[in-house]
């Protein structure tokens, strides 16, 4: 019962326990009530009803008004090879690139500016870094989770 | 009389007009996409004419199609809803050419109030206070810097400053001392020239701090003009609204009359007929100027219908038909939110998101309302505008209007697609939004950085445990799909019979 | 101050007083029977806990497990909903010994108000009107024979004759016509001395076409004493109420006023304190006469919330925390309609139904509320009431909240157990309910032999085209269970770990 | 695609034909949209949507404000062994027997009290005929769907 679930600072391990009958991880535990529906109690004592679906890979959970999105990886599996890589978050079409190869960006800048949903939607750059690779043009069309452009880290 | 109406819209706006229809047993026909065949909306109508073309505009805008499904289903009305063809006057005037009723104002009245210098005059005419500006066009330097001067007098200070054909921010300069004026009104020339080789510039006072707050009005053909009271709907990101509430919260009975009086004296200008909004800016003076009149019915209409108890869309319907308004005197009662979900990444720049709605839970009980046209299993996809649902409380008062909203918010479960739930209910957590000292700036003076969820360690290790659980238990909730009409046991005989053996 | 509220009751009733401390900023505690665990409410508590025992006497109404567990989990108040403990006297009294608060009247309140005689003997002192009637008590025939004559007189015609020591109808005499009295009344006296060996016989006022119109009345600790209008709720089936609504479609405004007075009398008569109900019989000549007062929240006040704008739950957890009510003088708009909805099959003489909600979809838009305490997925038992909802509407007038009724039902889909909303749809059709001259016997009148839900040749062929493509294409709709706790994957490790690998 | 559904008057057959990509049946035409969701198209033209959800061997179906119950029978099975037969709708404690086996009856007749969800209930004759059997007595508690007692058709 161990699991590996991405996250943005990297993969996560989870290794279940059980205890008295309930899941349980990090003093919190869970059982299962119904479809999808968890109760759980909290290392504090609290006790919590939250739901989960999975679609595709990812499994979405709703607890105490939060909503999570945990994305299975395969076991042992790296964080996958789009370190650097900016995708495009829904199909749509680049209306303008803000950058050219070779640029040094810093975190928050943005880079592209895609048009979805009738509504304009910047891509910042996530990390400082060099621009290395950009894969799409002013006016291309666009598939959601195409890679966008590459940026590399600089030497730390 | 109307008897029945084509709904020429899509989403929650077409549900809600077509339940009220409903409600006033009048029949329906709806108009929809080819994308659009499994949608909420479809169902609630008695009649649907699919659309031929792909895109919007060869669609839900292509009002010579939609003239012509009405007249071949027998419609009596056209309704446009918001957005789309709501406020194009030619489209008013080809239907009522058509021999049907358009179910809002008359095409000369959505011109009037369509172009912003007209209506900004027509205002002033009528006595309606507009935001003072006035733009001075000699070439000449000195003399332009002359004109300037003695305009900005008139405006009065803080002021801005915009190049007359600018955008984009370049040529602006906000001014709030009139000893910083000149070397402003240069510079702003100057940019001006550069980016335009135009250097005409528009004085305007600056109204910063300001509420956006709005009076719903109805008129009826019978010569009944009234208004419903305010929304204040300050809450903005990018000139969206997001959170909308009546009544504002800092609005004294003496400015509301005011107010109140200024849209039923703009609407009156334009002989307005049906429901509109006129928006004002409520500068902290308590000073007010005419912004725009919207010549239908909007989005957020049901925090009106909540605190005057007056259906605005049966209104509609009603006033259409060439019938008198049913309300009564204004009886405003206790404080009405709405909040607007979106189906978007709150976290990351509020970029739409799209996905399933594999669990779509909304909250009950008292003092709840949704209005919305999607429902757990369908697909959020990137056709339309991403709003999934209006989510609108009331209760007596307003601190309890806000807890009403927390507790809803809370309730709420949507997994499959992100959506910007914890944002709202996060807003509701907010001072200025506490106090009712929202401005149209309160968004980003709050998140200057953008808005992230605030971190809660033990709830995400808990879900962290829970996801773990349903992949372990192999908790695959089915994503509901349509399946196939291809039956799985042989080919159908070709001979339907439906055969009762009694014995 | 009230900071943490137990709710000793279970269902739609325990989600809505739920729902209002979690409003308030209260925090909650559930108790709930061990087959309860899963139900909804539990999942609104903070906090819940399982009371020992099998049945509802030994669960519901263990009011010294119940109050320990106030004691236990550090609440300072009870809030006993309806039914259940909601009208022990003695319950209120231990609670109140055990120095918690209970969210109701006094113990004394709830025992004058509790006992039949003397509520009516209570009444007459303060002045409201009790349904005429006297009791002979003569053993000698002929001395009982001339009093009753006399008491008759008094009375008035048509009156009834009833055994005092009766029941089940034994004894029991409509007589409409003082000639008919003589016979009647030997008849009635044979009867109860062969029935009871008592011949004391009690004549009373019939009421024949009365409505069942209650005031709801609310009481602070601060001497303020409100009634919030009347609801009607005479469409019943053996004492079922099961469609209400409010205002009252004939009660005048003076009616309406003296009616108020009248229950607020009742109410100061017994120093009442919280939310209450005074129920009368509204007789078709305007005349009215207490029934009874119910010392606890009603089933059926959510109509009253909704015109007035009352939260009445609200109000009731202020008044028990020593403050004053926030209401201010009664306003009431608008029209509200609430029809409760059960499991159980109208067209076989109303019997409980049990079942899976296999789909549970309620209708949505403006005007609506639902107060459930069962969702999708739930499983009907034959353990408790078979209420699964109230579905509430509002609209600007009455025939709007007919036509939003009829709407809301007609989009309600339940399916996998037998309900009542075809039954409650047609009632909406039902002459009396349109005009609004609805009486205690108006289901019995309008269905004498019970009723059968109008036939349709076409949707219920269409309904068998559908089950038979069910069958065809394997639409087998999972009805969601629990499932097992037990992991699929092999035993589970001992060590749980949450391990954050960083790159 | 031959199905029967067992109905107060008796079994129904039903078989269903294709239209134009569409299950047909006298007249009516349906299509699936989504889960438990259909569209149909009376005979007369109207359009409506619908849902079914099947519970055990039931098929639940909502269209148009109507519920209808339809139990699927194995194709070519009788109606089954309870002509005449009285079942208990639900769990509870027989309170009343108001008849005697020989007694005759008529339809509507009540003939035993029950009681369940704290509410009594009557159990009335289907048809006129003659008691047979008892197979409970006053106080007895009885199970969802036991048979309570037995009627006989008079000859007709």
């Amino acid at each position: 019962m161990q699991h590996t679930f991405s996250s943005p600072d990297g993969p996560i391990e989870v290794t279940l326990g059980k205890d008295d009958g309930a899941f349980a991880l990090a003093g919190h535990r869970a059982i299962l009530i119904g479809d999808g529906r968890l109760r759980v109690t909290l290392g504090d004592g609290r006790i919590m009803f939250g739901h989960v679906a999975k679609v595709g890979d990812v499994w979405w959970v709703a607890l105490g008004g939060h909503t999570y999105r945990w994305e299975r990886m395969e076991a042992g599996a790296s964080a996958g090879g789009n370190e650097g890589g900016l995708i495009a978050p829904m199909p749509g079409k680049v209306l303008q690139v803000l950058v050219k190869v070779g640029h040094t960006v810093e975190a928050g800048q943005a880079l592209m500016v895609l048009e979805a949903m009738k509504m304009e939607h910047r891509i910042v750059a996530p990390s400082d870094g060099i621009v290395t690779m950009i894969h799409f043009a002013d006016g291309d069309q666009v598939e959601q989770g195409a890679s966008l452009l590459e940026i590399e880290a600089e030497s730390e | 009389m109307i008897a029945k109406v084509l709904v020429a819209n899509r989403g929650e706006i077409a549900c809600r007009i077509l339940r009220a229809c409903q409600e006033a047993e009048i029949e329906t026909v709806a108009v929809c996409a080819p994308n659009d065949l499994e949608s909420m909306f479809v169902e609630m109508a008695d009649e649907v004419v699919v659309l031929r073309g792909d895109s919007i505009g060869e669609t839900y805008l292509d009002h010579t199609q939609i003239i012509q499904a009405a007249l071949d289903t027998g419609a009596h009305a056209i309704h446009p809803g918001f957005g789309f063809l709501s406020e194009r006057a030619d489209v008013a005037r080809a239907v009522v050419d058509a021999g049907l009723v358009w179910v809002g104002p008359r095409a000369e009245a959505i011109e009037q109030m369509g172009d912003k210098m007209t209506a900004r005059q027509t205002m002033r005419k009528a006595g309606v206070p507009v935001i003072p500006g006035e733009e001075v066009e000699s070439i000449d330097e000195d003399q332009a810097m002359l004109e300037l001067e003695e305009a900005s007098t008139r405006v009065g200070y803080p002021l801005l400053l915009k190049a007359s054909s600018g955008g984009g921010g370049k040529g602006m300069r906000a001014v709030t001392n009139p000893s910083e004026f000149h070397e402003a009104a240069r510079a702003a020339r100057r940019e001006a020239v550069a980016a335009f080789g135009d250097g005409r510039i528009y004085i305007e006072r600056l109204l910063s701090g300001s509420k956006h707050v709005e009076i719903q009005v109805l008129a009826d053909s019978h010569g009944t003009t009234i208004h419903l009271g305010e929304r204040e709907c300050s809450v903005q990101r990018r000139h969206q609204k997001v959170f909308e509430e009546a009544p504002c919260a800092t609005l004294t009975p003496e400015l509301r009359d005011a107010m109140g009086d200024a849209a039923v004296a703009a609407a009156e200008a334009v002989a307005y007929e049906g429901a509109g909004t006129v928006e004002f800016l409520l500068a902290p003076s308590g000073e007010f100027f005419f912004l725009e009149m919207n010549t239908r019915i909007q989005v957020e209409h049901p925090v009106t219908e909540l605190v005057t108890g007056v259906d605005i869309v049966r209104e509609q319907l009603r006033i259409a038909s060439g019938a008198p308004m049913s309300c009564g005197p204004l009886n405003l009662r206790g404080h009405a939110i709405e909040v607007r979900l979106y189906a978007e990444d709150a976290a990351n720049n509020f970029l739409p998101a799209i996905g399933p709605l594999a669990v779509f839970q909304p909250p009950q009980g008292p003092g709840i309302r949704l209005d919305t046209g999607v429902r757990e299993g369908d697909d959020v996809t990137p056709n339309y505008d991403p709003m999934l649902a209006k989510l609108i409380v009331w209760a007596p008062s307003r601190v309890e209007a806000l807890q009403r909203m927390r507790r809803a918010l809370d309730e709420f479960v949507i997994l499959g697609t992100t959506t910007n739930i914890r944002f709202l209910r996060e807003l509701c957590d907010v001072q200025a939004v506490i106090e009712g000292t929202t401005t149209t700036t309160t968004i980003d003076d709050t998140w200057p950085n953008g808005w992230q969820p605030s971190e809660n360690q033990s709830i995400e290790e808990a879900s962290l445990l829970m996801a773990a659980m349903g992949e372990t238990l192999g908790l695959h909730r089915v994503h509901r799909t349509g399946g196939e009409v291809s039956g799985s046991t042989g080919p159908p005989s070709p001979f339907a019979t439906l055969q009762r053996r009694y014995p």
